[in-house]
């Protein structure tokens, strides 16, 4: 048993949005859909990033937020980084599913959406020019919040149209926390179990370190993704989230802390 | 496999070892719900640290090594955190760190309110500057110095926690008997070791050095643990790769009370303390010993 | 793959480290045959030496681990058993003892008349009182002492051998290297460690405690060859757990111009110097460098 | 991978003459023929002893000699040693074969006639009371140095009448070092293989500290069952082996003191 990074090669960029890329790289991983990798820039730092991509092509989807994505942004193809993993559980395949994904958030749901059969997937965005993946799933309902482009609002408006209409046993959802929470809320009223993927800053990846404990789950080895069970438990959950030395904040102070 | 360690209770003698999982009461809950007889918490310091950048923990083929640098909340957040300790079902071990004896003294005072059943001091960790060997306080001078500074502070019994890779680790355990410490943890990490990635060219973790735990460390930490037994009388907290019942049996023997767990999370998961108890108590029952005392220091006769 | 060492041509970067199977002329050849580079002899004291009963080499899960205790033929068994070493196809480094500065003297104008390319010191042996650190032969002031004696009586290239247990192990390298010495091996076995049979209630060593080796020790081998490129200008032959043309790679790039092997043989059998060096060649190529020069110390830019 | 010994318990001693004891083992042991184990007394120390029951029985077959063997020889059922290995190389099976045992060295030998295919066994001592397995290997011609039981004379005699008679492929054989040499010599002379059981002082028993070297052959390793071809590179076979501190003297002077 080891835990150590691999260096891979950049082999192919995509350019998703202004503020969105995806990284291919030279290696398959063997991952569940949900689960995350450490993504190592030697001499700078190491953060976790979920599979957008698994199977004949492996890939990860960053938005450009801080100092390690800047500088992943300025990598060309043939460079290379570390990666360890895949870490994590994954989410569990359920049928009559829905999808809801929060900008980024589309990332681990990506390969889910792959993994099920005739999911009812809404993605969305602050406006056109943020939207990941709605040429990768042709058939998700987009919003925009400023309306630039599907429907105008927020995917929530959405899910509780559509819950109103189709009979869904689960919803998996993944996004700005705030967005997660309501889904979760909406699931709750409707009876609906929810499986959401957090995020929480890391450090082994492995359930070691503590770092990224919620209420006493540990998000690289429960998580990232829990179930409605766990969520009600969870007070944390769009509550709190750790700084890198373990303090407690709101998760929108962590957001801001986290991107910087 | 009720074990008294410096006259506290502890339903077994398996304990969370510092830094692993200690960042929450949640956590520790967690841990004891999953057999722990005692919990320490992630060390403390008096202001929050970041610790050093990422990667901080890996684990290589003989074990894990990490470079933390003590990251951590500070007593602000300890007060936060750890409210109402009594309601967990076993003792919560606090670990109060400082550059010199005074810093121990603030954070142990700072943290005077909570229910701590006893308090740490490492005085042993390998990778951060003004800390633990980096700052020369495993020597006896030292460690007598800190430990006699912390003890005149608290009623409670305060454990020194001592370094593998000190030369005299029985002279440092001396010291640390002799300005009234009530028992002493063996061991901190081993080294610093280092792993290069070779298609990097750069050390993997950023720090560039971390301390060792695990498989790798045993050996050396069951031989600080026999070497410690022989050199002082209190009660001796055995930790550095224990992984099984039978590595626990093996601690015991060289001289230790109780046992710490901290990398072997990693290879058994979060449920080793439950394994590790019935293990050793399938071995005990198995080799006809009627309770853990028994085996304590077996090894020396 | 050829390397040079303090002038001396080796036909690639692996050397047998001492202590492993280097106890005659004929094993010597054999490991040449074998593919290595360069061969280490058994340490050598002026006296025969029994050395410790049985156990005395050990293998656990993570590394190996001896207490021998230097048992040797003394000087006349060398002069018997190392004639005409010129015949041999590859250079032969001695391995020289001694509790005090004249005793190391004895031993090397003892082997004055022997064809060694080179004379190792190890003041690091970790489980042999009178030798090594347990005679505090691994402090800067007795390396230093030693090296200059020994370095004023021979016109061969000196090699000193630190313990990776030393607190400071670039000033040691330091003052060996301001004493003469040509080169730092680095390291001896780490710890000492200790396993205990648990059935037997008993240390297995029959000194108890013995020196760890192998995988276990490469971290820490790796972060001392670190440490020691970073303190001296003299080469380092890296030695700690290298099984592997990668663990090689890792030690070049840490700081090291050659690499012992020991432990390795027997996790890999007696080609593993064969095996390291086509390793080493295919990543090399794999990774386009020009010579294995350029891989010297690069984890340190 | 590790090398540290098993606890195991002496649970049948048999007293095979008034010298030899064999001991048995609660513990399977998978050996093949010429195989050994290194045998720990705790505290007092460690030596090698061939395998002389595999299967369904575990056991060795011991002199008492000195110091070890003298404790061991006090210790009844149900007492404890513990146990390493097996170690080394074993005989190579052929066909027409003929195994020549002297003395103590019929224990590597018993699981290999065992093994073999009608071979032709025969088994040396000094005098009637120094015989071992006699009744284990009823078809084994017996000879003693005083003629108090079997032929008198020695094994070497009985050898060279066998090759006249019968056609042999092969000869096994192990006992004093003198005897193996000139058995070695009769095959060569008659052009036969021959397969000889070397005992030398060891340490590590797994090839690592030189401790059994002959030549450039570990004992412990390439052997103990060396071959007509490395035999007759082996100068040491016959001529010399290494005390405890690597000295090289004569196979004879290291046999005393081995002994003491
Ligand atoms: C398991 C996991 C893995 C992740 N992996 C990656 C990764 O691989 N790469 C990466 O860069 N990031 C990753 N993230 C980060 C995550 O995607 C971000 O938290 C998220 O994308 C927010 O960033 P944004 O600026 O794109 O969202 P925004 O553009 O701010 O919002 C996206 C959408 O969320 C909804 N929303 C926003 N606010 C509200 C509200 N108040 N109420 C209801 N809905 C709202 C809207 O529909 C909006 O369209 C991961 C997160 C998790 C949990
Ligand atoms: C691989 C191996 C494994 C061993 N395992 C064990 C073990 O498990 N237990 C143990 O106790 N010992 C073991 N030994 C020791 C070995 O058996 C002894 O070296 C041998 O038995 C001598 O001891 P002895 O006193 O019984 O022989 P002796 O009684 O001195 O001689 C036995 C026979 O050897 C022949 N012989 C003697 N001298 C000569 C001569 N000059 N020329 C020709 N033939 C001669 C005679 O036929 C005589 O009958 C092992 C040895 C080897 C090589
Ligand atoms: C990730 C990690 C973090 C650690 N942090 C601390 C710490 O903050 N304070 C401390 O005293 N020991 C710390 N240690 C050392 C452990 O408490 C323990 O002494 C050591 O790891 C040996 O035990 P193990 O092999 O069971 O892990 C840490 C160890 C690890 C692996
Ligand atoms: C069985 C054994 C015997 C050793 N004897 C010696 C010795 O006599 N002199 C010495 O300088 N080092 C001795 N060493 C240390 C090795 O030379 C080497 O420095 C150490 O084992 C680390 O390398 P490795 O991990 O490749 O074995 C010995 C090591 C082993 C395992
Ligand atoms: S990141 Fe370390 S426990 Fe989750
Ligand atoms: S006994 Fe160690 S090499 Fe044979």
């Amino acid at each position: 048993m080891s835990e150590l990074p691999e260096i891979v090669k950049i082999i192919k960029i995509t350019q998703e949005n202004p503020c969105v890329k995806t990284f291919f790289f030279d290696k398959r991983i063997q991952a569940k859909p949900g689960q995350f990798v450490m993504a190592w820039i030697p001499g700078l730092d190491e953060k976790p990033f979920s599979l957008s991509y698994v199977g004949k092509e492996t890939g990860i989807t960053v938005e450009e937020k801080g100092k390690f994505t800047k500088r992943l942004f300025q990598m060309k193809e043939g460079d290379k980084i570390g990666i360890r993993g895949p870490y994590g559980n994954s989410f569990g395949l359920k049928a009559n599913a829905c999808v809801v994904a929060g900008g980024c958030g589309i990332a681990p749901l990506s390969t889910l959406i792959e993994n099920l059969k005739n999911p009812f997937v809404i993605l969305g965005a602050r406006s056109k020019d943020r939207l990941i993946f709605e040429k990768r799933f042709p058939n998700a309902k987009i919003t925009t919040d400023d309306g630039s482009f599907g429907e105008k609002g927020f995917v929530t408006d959405v899910l509780k149209n559509v819950l109103r209409d189709r009979k869904s046993e689960v919803i998996y959802t993944c996004g700005p926390e705030v967005m997660m929470k309501k889904v979760f809320e909406i699931c709750e009223s409707h009876k609906i179990g929810c499986q959401a993927s957090l995020e929480r800053y890391m450090k082994c990846g492995f359930g070691v370190c503590g770092q990224c404990e919620v209420n006493g789950f540990r998000v690289c080895k429960e998580g990232p993704v829990f179930s409605s069970e766990s969520l009600r438990e969870m007070k944390g959950f769009g509550g709190f989230a750790r700084l890198k030395s373990g303090e407690r904040v709101s998760v929108s102070e962590y957001i801001q802390w986290r991107c910087a | 496999m009720e074990t008294k360690l410096c006259g506290i209770k502890l339903k077994n003698p398996t304990v969370l070892a510092s830094g692993i999982l200690g960042t929450s009461k949640s956590l520790l809950a967690r841990v004891i719900g999953n057999g722990a007889g005692a919990v320490t918490i992630k060390s403390i310091s008096f202001e929050a640290r970041e610790g050093h950048k990422n990667p901080t923990v890996i684990a290589f083929e003989g074990g894990m090594m990490n470079a933390v640098g003590y990251s951590n909340f500070g007593v602000a957040g300890a007060l936060k955190e750890f409210v109402n300790l009594n309601e967990l079902e076993a003792p919560i071990f606090a670990s109060v760190i400082g550059t010199e004896a005074e810093d121990f003294v603030k954070v142990v005072e700072g943290l005077k309110g909570l229910d701590f059943a006893a308090i740490e001091i490492p005085l042993s960790c390998p990778h951060t500057p003004g800390f633990g060997t980096l700052a020369g306080q495993d020597t006896p001078e030292k460690t007598f110095e800190i430990t006699k500074a912390v003890v005149k502070k608290t009623k409670k019994p305060v454990f020194i926690k001592l370094s593998p890779n000190t030369k005299n680790i029985g002279e440092v355990a001396k010291a640390a008997e002799k300005a009234g410490a009530s028992a002493i943890t063996a061991v901190n990490t081993m080294g610093p070791g280092m792993v290069i990635n070779i298609e990097a060219k750069k050390p993997v973790l950023d720090f560039k050095v971390g301390g060792v735990s695990g498989p790798a460390l045993k050996p050396v930490a069951v031989r600080c643990v026999y070497d410690v037994y022989e050199s002082v009388k209190i009660p001796i907290i055995g930790a550095g790769g224990v992984l099984t019942g039978k590595d626990a049996v093996e601690m015991m023997m060289a001289g230790a009370t109780a046992v710490g767990i901290g990398s072997g999370i990693y290879y058994r998961g979060i449920d080793i303390f439950r394994e590790v108890c019935s293990e050793i108590s399938e071995w005990v029952e198995k080799n006809g010993y009627k309770n853990l005392k028994e085996l304590v220091g077996v090894a020396h006769e």
